[in-house]
């Protein structure tokens, strides 16, 4: 099924800080929002900073077809994400979507999500996905501090909630590879989806190796189109090296050629 | 009524509007986004001998008004164009043309000679100017006189219209034109990318897996006019430039420089749409001056 | 305690941290906004044999992220310089180095020779690159046998240090480097400013009075940082960087490509007190990396 | 006398628009504002437009040293004039200032100011400056159309004011030089000062050259730094080509060279 892209103008109708370095941007589109999958981001133009050149890539992390509007989780990490940070209600924001494939839709109801840092975006969009297809996933969370912890009531509607932080001031102490789920010979998962910073896929992706559960990841890379053409977002596979944004950014551990 | 046609080496497109190789993909891509009938061509991404993987990641760095890429080349090699790609887009109400790289000479020839057989292709644009390919690329379009051979070598087989584009990373962007001139070339399209380098402070790493990768975007606009103007002043074929184009304003700068046409880059990846706009913006300009004939920009620049 | 003096040829700045010719005058007109001897040094604006006007204006048009200038060394001359401004800016707590320009191999030698004669003038920095003279200039510096012959001539009237400045307008850096080195040149500093060429589409004319002229700013950076990697591995003299430089991480980046000491162009028009704070700024970093020497950062770019 | 030049960060108290294409804009200082001359001008960073990327200068409209303001009257030309549109009270504007030299007090009482579009800005100041030296000059200013018309009622605190629109809608019908206060073999001014269009200082200078009137005339041209360094932003005068922003931008007519 292909699912058209397109570049559209959508309307700023909250932005709302969740602490210091991480935001919650609700887009309205001025036409019906296109057909989303969770995995899927969009490629935002940051207008009016100076060294903000190209597009900047969010994941999708919900999508809300009754308000038709889309929500990006984003961290603070530069001058981008920073101009991003001080939208007002109304402003434009100019963005291509839907972009890249999606997470597969799992032929086993035990699943289990793991993300860290702003690597949740894209987890709360496949939450919400999974239960549609009635599968409550364990969704496993690593922030750095308790001051970052966010959202956690949203999650625990679609799924058992568990957390890490890197400081122990909430949840497990420690990164989220270490976390007690993991720590069983035979964990209860026939699929895991996992997203965040390169380090906890690679473990997590190993973990999921040895145990022979079917995993999938959803890279970053750097991006300068993000449709498919300037072939700059390229992770080795073994089909050769494959573009990140358009098959990615979601791939089946097991066809990735990781350094 | 306002003329936008251009005619060049016996071409005629629709409009001097048309995409560079490598920020267009094969053209298909940008189907979501606009209709490719409204732009007088376009340069699909580089086609070489055989399969090529292209260089490592990172490939790609953002630079104040630009950005470094250092993809090298990768395709799936002429074999592939032809069977998998040229049927998918040779009906495609626009020119479409080969941008035909290579390490050495005889790959050159091959992939131009293979590409000669296609009829739906009536030009090739020989990339002799690529920052990104250790051995040959941009090596051919630095050395005036292995610019004349290789071209010469590729006029031999290549009966159409033969485009050859230039690397601005000379001295003389004259002598390299003049040399490419010499070797048959109908066309000289320019500028490629220069050669940059960005660097992590933070990590104390180049960002790029190549170190070194090819600068394009609105930074490089200047040195491409200025190349543009030298080259059109210069030698009697048709020039097409390119380099940092982002509206219809820098479209017509160029124009007015020499460039029979332009090219669209980089800035596709900002808008995808951007192309059929700078039509658009071109011939508003016009209707805004009064002239009738996009051809009477064409070098039209004032310097007395 | 951290040291940021930095020795080149001899010479020990307090900091890396200089000031571009034709940036930042005769260094006195940045007293109302910052203290002069907090940098390590100021590269005065270029002079010349005799008195020259320069070129007509508009000198100046803004690009992308930079600027493009046609200034043409206006100066006053070699004997205005030593008799009204030498006595004014002697005494400055912190390196004042000449740019020596020309049209002619006899004149740079003739200045050169003049300023020898200064105490208080270290170093001289020979601009064999200058985009925006019509005889000389850049022509120096884009020809290898000729960056060999201007600098052996001055090195043999020239008995301090003998800096020599590049142009980028070359397919290699790294030949007329090792040229300018055969020359006897202590130091090499690059880059000069690009050749390029802005046009007012509405006026159809080009903005510069001359045509085409250099371009600076941080659009060149990603140029000016490849060019300075590749002469620091290619040459065996210390190499001052600059091109764009607008901030501490910029000037971070150009010494780990491997500037011994980087200049403030550009940037200084913006924020006349730019230079202090890039001090300040390298202090900062190597304080947050634990770096106790800059000299660790000299070249220290990771590629492995 | 030298005045020191400095570089602040100042705060808009507001930003008034006149007409569609102009606007005022008022700066209050963090500090006692520095001693300022009229014909003197600014230099503004515009951050946050991606296209701008050298200082904007724009001459000091109006210094109140009690509210420790200056106000600068803009016209919008470009991306960095439209910036500074949107400005919102309270938003801070980078300056340099006060630069370049100033009209020269007159010897004698009767003064023509004539001013064009944004050309007016330094009149103003330059109004309150010769009242405060007992001179009320004549002022004479010319706008495209009656609804760029503005400010009359504050130049009329200063002198006798006089009008001309380019399409008669207000005042007198036509260019500045045609108005009839010219249409005399004998004017009855000492002193011209003159600011505007280069074509209508030109007209301005021939007249006053013609009826032997000193002429003083404020320049524009590209600027890099605004305070002498680069020597971008020269004018042929008898004594060479000087700067603009430093040996100007007042220049007696009789100094410069035009072509
Ligand atoms: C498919 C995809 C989905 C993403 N989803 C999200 C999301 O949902 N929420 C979110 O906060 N972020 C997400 N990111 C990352 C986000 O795109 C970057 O953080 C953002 O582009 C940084 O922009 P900036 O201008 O603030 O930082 P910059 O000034 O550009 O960079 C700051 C630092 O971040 C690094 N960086 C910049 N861009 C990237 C990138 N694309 N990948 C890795 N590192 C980068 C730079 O090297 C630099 O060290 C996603 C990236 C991709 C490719
Ligand atoms: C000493 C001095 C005092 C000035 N005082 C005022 C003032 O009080 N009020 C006011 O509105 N304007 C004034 N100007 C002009 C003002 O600086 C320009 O209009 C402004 O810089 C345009 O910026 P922009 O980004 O909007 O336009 P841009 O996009 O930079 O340019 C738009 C158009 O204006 C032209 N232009 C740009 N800068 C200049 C310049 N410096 N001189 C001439 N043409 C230019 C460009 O060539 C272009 O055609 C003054 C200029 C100088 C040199
Ligand atoms: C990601 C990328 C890939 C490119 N690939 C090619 C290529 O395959 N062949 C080629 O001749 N030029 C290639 N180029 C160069 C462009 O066609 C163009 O010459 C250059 O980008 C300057 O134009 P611009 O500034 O408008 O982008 C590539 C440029 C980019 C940015
Ligand atoms: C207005 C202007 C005038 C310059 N004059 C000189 C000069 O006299 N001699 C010289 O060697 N370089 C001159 N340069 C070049 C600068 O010293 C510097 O090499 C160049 O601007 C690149 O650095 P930047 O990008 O930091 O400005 C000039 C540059 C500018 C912008
Ligand atoms: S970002 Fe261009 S191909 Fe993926
Ligand atoms: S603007 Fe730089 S000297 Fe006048």
């Amino acid at each position: 099924m292909e699912i058209k892209k397109t570049v559209q103008d959508l309307t700023v109708v909250s932005n709302i800080s969740l602490n210091k370095r991480h935001f919650l941007l609700e887009l309205v589109a001025p036409e019906p929002l296109p057909m989303m999958l969770p995995g899927q981001f969009v490629q935002v133009l940051v207008k009016d900073s100076p060294t903000t050149f190209l597009r900047r890539p969010f994941s999708i992390h919900q999508a809300d077809h009754r308000r038709n509007s889309i929500i990006l989780l984003v961290q603070i990490k530069g001058e981008g994400t920073r101009h991003l940070s001080h939208l007002r209600e109304g402003e434009k924001l100019n963005v291509i979507y839907p972009l890249g494939n999606s997470f597969s839709l799992p032929t086993t109801k035990k699943v289990l999500l793991v993300g860290g840092g702003c690597g949740v975006a894209p987890l709360l969009f496949l939450s919400q996905f999974l239960n549609q297809n009635s599968i409550r996933p364990t969704i496993l969370v690593g922030f750095r501090t308790k001051e970052e912890v966010s959202e956690i009531e949203t999650y625990a509607k679609y799924g058992e909630i568990f957390i890490t932080t890197d400081d122990g001031t909430e949840g497990e102490h420690g990164l989220v590879v270490d976390h007690s789920i993991f720590q069983k010979d035979h964990l209860p998962f026939d699929k895991i989806y996992c997203c965040g910073p390169d380090a906890m896929m690679h473990a997590v992706a190993r973990i999921a190796k040895m145990q022979e559960i079917d995993c999938e990841v959803s890279l970053e890379n750097t991006m300068a189109c993000g449709f498919g053409v300037c072939l700059c977002c390229i992770t080795p596979t073994d089909r050769g090296n494959e573009r990140v944004c358009v098959e990615g950014p979601v791939f089946n551990t097991k066809r990735l050629k990781w350094k | 009524m306002t003329n936008l046609s251009v005619n060049i080496a016996g071409l005629t497109f629709k409009n001097p509007v048309t995409t560079a190789s490598g920020t267009f993909g094969y053209g298909d891509e940008f189907g979501d986004f606009m209709d490719l009938g409204r732009i007088g061509g376009v340069f699909v991404k580089a086609v070489t001998g055989s399969n090529r993987e292209g260089n490592a990641y990172p490939r790609m760095a953002e630079t104040a008004s630009g950005m470094l890429n250092s993809v090298g080349l990768q395709n799936k090699g002429v074999d592939h164009f032809i069977k998998e790609i040229y049927p998918r887009i040779k009906d495609f109400d626009t020119h479409i043309i080969v941008n035909v790289s290579g390490s050495t000479l005889e790959e050159y020839v091959e992939v131009a000679s293979r590409i000669n057989e296609l009829d739906k292709i009536p030009a090739i644009e020989l990339n002799i100017s690529c920052p990104n390919v250790k051995q040959g690329g941009m090596a051919f379009g630095t050395v005036p006189a292995m610019s004349t051979e290789v071209t010469r070598a590729v006029r031999d087989v290549y009966k159409k219209v033969l485009m050859v584009k230039l690397s601005p990373n000379v001295t003389s962007i004259i002598e390299i034109a003049k040399a490419v001139v010499d070797g048959g070339a109908d066309v000289l399209t320019l500028v490629n990318t220069l050669l940059g380098m960005a660097i992590d402070a933070e990590r104390r790493r180049p960002i790029l897996s190549t170190i070194t990768g090819g600068l394009s975007g609105p930074a490089i606009k200047p040195i491409a006019l200025r190349m543009v103007w030298q080259v059109h002043n210069a030698v009697n074929v048709p020039v097409i430039g390119l380099g940092g184009i982002m509206n219809a304003t820098d479209a017509i700068e160029f124009l007015l420089a020499g460039s029979s046409a332009i090219q669209v880059g980089t800035a596709n990846f900002i808008d995808p749409a951007i192309s059929v706009k700078i039509v658009e913006g071109i011939e508003a300009y016009m209707q805004k001056h009064g002239i009738t004939d996009v051809n009477e920009l064409i070098g039209g620049l004032r310097t007395e």
